[in-house]
């Protein structure tokens, strides 16, 4: 980097101005092209990758040419409008869904105790790091004499199953979230003399919720996959199959179209889940709050 | 809502007492302060004044029960300083002291909402009054990140303030903010202090500011902190800047800090 | 003729066949006597429809399962790839147990028990169990017990009802479950599967797709061949293939009850059939098959047909 | 609050002193009492926390008095050495070990390409959060027959669906954590010139460290989670299978202690990883940074 | 490596034109600055001179590259500024500018090293010559969170210092610095410039500071920044605080921006 030593700014007067009172200005607009316009429009671009996977899907059925193994999209929906027209598509998945929520509901709960209390005494964190090492790599079916002694057939040993798959995932982001928050605004809480619960509720949580809110999602993806998987596994009665028995049923039937149709519903609601509830949840917190971009 | 114990005037409020303050990492040992003792009584405007890094920081932490001392005690009206409290607002040096998830309003009512402090019909109207004495009135609803530095300097000045704490510790308050909002927050404090008759201790890297703030004047050595002169500087204010008293206060002050005599500094440029 | 082959079966002693076949390396030798080199790899699953995925995307050529999973194959793959049925492996029975006093038959199984089963309405113990059931309630009746039917694997399923735990209070087994079950006080048949389906009736088959029946003739012939021979070789030396089993399996199960269970007249390996037109008969009345085969022969390659069978 | 004035401070002397010269002082220790040692060792605490659950195991397991529900500690753990030494759990659990590396190595780097996209382009941004939406709940039986046309029975296979369980928490994870990154840490490092590669490594990367590690935790769960149901369904090939298969074996031939035994195998494993990986990892990044405590 | 291109002196380095910048949010849009104009030449101390809010800070970062304007155009060297470049160093005002998992020594190191615009063998030797001068070399392998607020903004200093660059962007970079650190950093900055001839765009509060860094200075309005007057204040120095034309700037500077009679400040105390 060789520096020339520039030659001396040129002079030039000094000036005044009186500076005009502008009380409020109003947005200044740049004129976009319409392909800006597109691209900056997120629900245009989503749309897009949808229809992109969508085609793929299609194509490569079609390529593949084995219904059993893997059915065309076009037939996957024929399937799906006729399970949930004809079907008992919706009634089971209306069910799955109330287990899911319960077992999701009560993970988080309990996340949320187990983090407080390692969030406010020595041993809490212990317990809470040696727990989730513990238990977090356990399967499902480790779990299974265990439900089945205390909670018997049915929903709540699904509703158990569940609970663990979730619990461990959020506390262990909550835990990491809680560490990370930086020390003048646990100074600044501490000063108002918020303690306890308060402390947690009122300065861990919402300065933690970047990674609260992604362990969350986590935890809603787990639970749909531990639903699934335990519906098979056990629990599961005539009278009360949800989507997962559905989608067993379907397979060892060997009627593959149904099983993708159970799967695009997963699928399916995973979208609408994330698009309304935890997308949503975001704008409204850490977005609007600059936490995240 | 703790009731202020009966206090004897001669007693201090806050009184350190050989306090060594050491930071221990797995890597490191940093000694903050080294056996520093002073005493601030009720009503005391007490500036800690030394170069970056001695220490100041950590003493006002200290004080406000985030940092035990290895050594030595502190203790605030005659008890061991063992937690944080809300008898003891603090303005940190830092620029995330706000609360992201609350709007300027919110961050300022906040503290009084938890503490109850005030009655709840109060609330409003005290943190209006402070929004409009910061200049913020009209970024009430706004939240933090779109603050410049300085404004969000004045939302925490304003929520300390507000709450009119017994002890208010202030770390270098008014460093981001221009020369006029400074003047304004100094004389808004000196305000405040003449109604309520508060305790404050106040870090500054002016000079000048701490003469115009304080009423006792703690001078630090470099790192680690030690008490360089405890000095008096009650009775300036403002109008003083050109008395001769502040002229000769001042200078003493640079030749302690600047271990040379002032004009010696222009040399620094040549 | 393909000179690497993949087979798939389940674990438990209905494969034993195959199992001696894997230690003795049947299937090679027999093939080698028709001058081909052939490589044959064994994989143990652990479910069913795993075992049709696989068969379905040529990752194996040959599996073996129950019958009603080779029937279902059979239904769904009559128009393109023609999954029909090499031979049977077994015959055994499956013993409808229970853990109350007061059941003594089918009939007496009330709202508030509840029956453990591998997959409800979709394994072989849910279709002889709902024929079972039709027998005893009448003609359309079959999904009388459907509502306390309940999905179990077998290991649970025999812990719920030996210790009563989880409200189970009947269990349709199979071999050993049964067995071990039966020795645990407090446990009584209440029926079996031979009963049901009038005779002793097969429960587990080797299938696979007709293009490889088609393309590897010599190669399917040795494997009929082998399987024979395995066959035989069991009922010479059951001891000795019972050494195979473990051998090849590490299975910890007590050896006297493999000993047991292997030794009972009821327990039969045979390649040809019997009585799966039955349950073919009875899975197209309940509508898991679409098509009606007209007799077992349209659902087993000609490799068995020549003998008798049904 | 009733403010009575406060009299005057009482008048003092100035004073000036001058500083020792301290050039270095050492760590000044207080005297702690062997509690407060022994309630500050790690180590011991953990311990305690493991001696208490292990007890808790013991006299569950005898009360309940239900070797097949669940046996003792004392008996699961003579069932643990005996197939250690005797059987060939070591064996299975190292086979398991390797195709558990192999997938994981392989989710984190998918991750990782999908996160960089996605922080470098705006529509990499929308293709992450569309897919993880979409398929982070599918459960693994929703990708079988896909595995079994792509890669055949065997590891491939088994490898494939647990990077189906790593990538997407991990992705959800590290693009939370790059979102989170402070606005004044991305500006230093653009005015560095840093772009692409070399910005998200340089600066995305340790800035978001302390998500990561939570999401890598979660994924190395959950890679568990998968590899032993995964091995349920695609069993053993010729050789021996791994420790899922070790633990179906042993519950089909109703061996409960050998089954607890392999489920232990699981829990002392993850508190392995735990202690010597991740905490590893913690101390010498985000707890030496000051970004975590 | 960019090669500089050949530059007229008689033309701008950095030149704002009509420039508005907006911040816009889901729920609110602020006006920073509004039609701004000013022109940095090849070798000028410009100084940013405001109330706080003003819209200083937001100049500056799009001058960097950060912010794009709405409005009017930001040029450098001609060319519209459209993204950072290691051309342009800036000093940010917010405390966490460093990179916290780099010690002190590798912050400063740092974007030498990714950068390539000193050798390899130069780096080190200059990285210790730059810690020395802030006073900092014994803290050479300490990472930032164990440092003090204005221990921070001295290595962020040294760190774009250190880069030599041909435009260097400096937001209050001195105001967490007490009078002597603060000093030494001014003469530190003005001896650079006499070295090297860079161009320095710089933001502070203190009018002081302006006058003896600064050769021009540019005054903006209370929020929304407009361009109040742009003054010449070449030829000030540290040796120059006592003269009539500092001290006669320095008041028309505080008429401007206080926008009454200095004197009548103090009144603010009463
Ligand atoms: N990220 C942001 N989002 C929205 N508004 C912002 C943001 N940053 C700054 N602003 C607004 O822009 C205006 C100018 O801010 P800026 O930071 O440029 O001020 P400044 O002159 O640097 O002030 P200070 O001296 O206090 O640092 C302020 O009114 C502020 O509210
Ligand atoms: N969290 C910490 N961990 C380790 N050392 C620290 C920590 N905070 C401060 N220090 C060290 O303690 C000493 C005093 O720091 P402190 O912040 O109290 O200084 P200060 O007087 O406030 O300085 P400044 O005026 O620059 O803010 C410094 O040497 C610093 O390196
Ligand atoms: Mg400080
Ligand atoms: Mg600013």
């Amino acid at each position: 980097m060789s520096h020339t030593l520039a030659a001396d700014p040129p002079p030039r007067p000094e000036y005044e101005r009186t500076p005009l009172a502008v009380d409020s200005i109003g947005e200044i607009v740049r004129d976009l092209s319409w392909r800006e316009r597109l691209t900056q429009n997120a629900l245009f671009r989503r749309i897009v990758i949808l229809l992109v996977l969508a085609a793929a899907w299609q194509i490569y059925a079609t390529w593949l040419d084995n219904e059993l193994m893997m059915p065309k999209l076009s037939t996957t929906l024929v399937a799906l409008w006729d399970a949930l027209t004809n079907g008992t598509l919706l009634e089971r998945t209306l069910l799955s869904l109330q287990v899911l929520v319960t077992g999701y509901a009560i993970g988080v709960a309990a996340a949320g105790i187990l983090v407080s209390l390692s969030a406010t005494t020595q041993i809490g964190n212990d317990l809470l790091s040696t727990l989730t090492a513990m238990f977090n790599p356990l399967p499902a079916i480790a779990l299974l004499p265990l439900a089945l002694l205390w909670f018997g057939l049915g929903l709540p040993s699904i509703v158990f199953v569940i609970v663990h798959s979730v619990l461990w995932a959020v506390a262990l982001n909550t835990h990491s979230g809680f560490q990370s928050v930086s020390e003048t605004m646990r100074m600044a809480g501490q000063t108002f003399g918020l303690r306890g619960v308060r402390y947690i509720f009122g300065i861990l949580v919402p300065a933690a919720l970047p990674a609260i809110v992604s362990g969350l999602k986590i935890g809603w993806a787990f639970a749909w996959r531990t639903l699934i998987a335990a519906e098979l596994v056990f629990g599961a009665s005539s009278r009360s199959g949800g989507l997962g028995w559905f989608i067993f049923e379907n397979r060892v039937a060997l009627e593959t179209p149904y099983v993708f149709a159970g799967l695009l519903t997963v699928i399916l609601i995973g979208l609408a889940i994330e698009s309304l509830v935890f997308r949503t949840l975001e704008i409204h917190t850490v977005r609007k709050w600059g936490m995240q971009r | 809502m703790a009731t202020a114990p009966p206090r004897d005037p001669a007693l201090p409020v806050l009184s350190a007492e050989d306090v060594s303050l050491q930071y221990k990492t797995r890597e490191r040992l940093v000694t903050a302060t080294w056996r520093v003792s002073f005493k601030v009584y009720s009503g005391d405007r007490f500036v800690l004044l030394g170069p970056s890094g001695c220490g100041k920081s950590s003493l006002l932490k200290s004080a406000a029960g985030f940092l035990e001392p290895v050594e030595g005690r502190i203790r605030l009206n005659g008890r061991d300083i063992k937690r944080p409290g809300p008898d003891r607002m603090m303005v940190f040096q830092e620029f995330d002291q706000l609360l992201p998830w609350k709007s300027v309003y919110e961050n300022v009512a906040y503290p009084m909402r938890v503490t109850g402090r005030f009655p709840r019909s109060e609330i409003d109207g005290r943190v209006r009054a402070y929004l409009d004495k910061i200049g913020l009135s009209r970024f009430a609803d706004v939240h933090p990140h779109m603050l410049s530095g300085g404004m969000k300097q004045r939302v925490a000045i304003a929520r300390a303030m507000a709450m009119e704490p017994d002890v208010l510790l202030m770390d270098e308050p008014f460093a981001a903010l221009d020369a006029l909002t400074r003047r304004t927050m100094q004389a808004e404090l000196l305000r405040l202090w003449e109604d309520t008759r508060f305790t404050v201790l106040f870090v500054t890297h002016s000079i000048e500011e701490a003469l115009i703030i304080g009423t006792r004047i703690l001078v630090l050595s470099p790192h680690p902190g030690q008490v360089r002169a405890e000095l008096d500087a009650s009775g300036l204010g403002f109008d003083s800047a050109g008395t001769p008293r502040f002229a000769e206060l001042q200078s003493r002050i640079e030749t302690m800090l600047f271990n040379r005599s002032p004009t010696s500094l222009a040399e620094a440029h040549a | 003729e393909m000179s690497s082959v993949k087979v798939a079966t389940q674990i438990g002693l209905p494969y034993l066949p195959l199992i001696v076949m894997q230690h003795d390396k049947l299937w090679e030798t027999a093939a080698k006597e028709k001058g081909l080199d052939l490589k044959v790899e064994y994989a143990r699953l652990g479910g069913g429809a795993p075992l049709n995925d696989a068969l379905l995307s040529d990752s194996v050529q040959i599996a073996s399962a129950g019958v009603a999973p080779m029937l279902t194959l059979w239904d769904k793959t009559s128009k393109n790839y023609g999954v029909k049925g090499l031979s049977a492996i077994n015959a055994s029975p499956m013993y409808l147990l229970t853990n109350k006093e007061s059941i003594k038959s089918i009939k007496d199984f009330g709202p508030d028990d509840r029956i453990a089963l591998p997959s409800i309405k979709v394994s072989i113990q849910a279709i002889v169990l709902a024929m079972g059931v039709e027998q005893a309630f009448g003609p359309g009746k079959s999904g009388a017990l459907d509502n306390i039917q309940v999905s179990m694997a077998h290991p649970e399923a025999y812990a719920a009802l030996t210790s009563k735990a989880g409200g189970i209070t009947g269990y349709m087994a199979s071999s050993p479950f049964q067995e071990r079950a039966l020795k645990v006080p407090g446990i009584h048949k209440v029926a079996d599967s031979f009963q049901i389906q009038g005779g002793p009736a097969t429960l587990s088959v080797i299938y696979a797709k007709a293009d490889f029946v088609k393309q590897n003739p010599q190669l399917v012939a040795a494997f009929m061949e082998a399987q024979k021979k395995a066959v035989a070789l069991i009922k010479s030396d059951l001891k000795g293939s019972i050494d195979k089993y473990y051998a090849v399996t590490g299975d910890k199960t007590d050896r006297a009850i493999v000993e047991g269970i292997l030794a009972s007249p009821e327990y039969d390996f045979d390649i040809f059939p019997k009585e799966s037109m039955k349950i073919a008969e009875f899975m197209y009345s309940t509508g898991a098959l679409k098509q009606k085969p007209s007799s077992w022969k349209d659902y087993f390659f000609e490799t068995v047909h020549s003998e008798k069978g049904s």
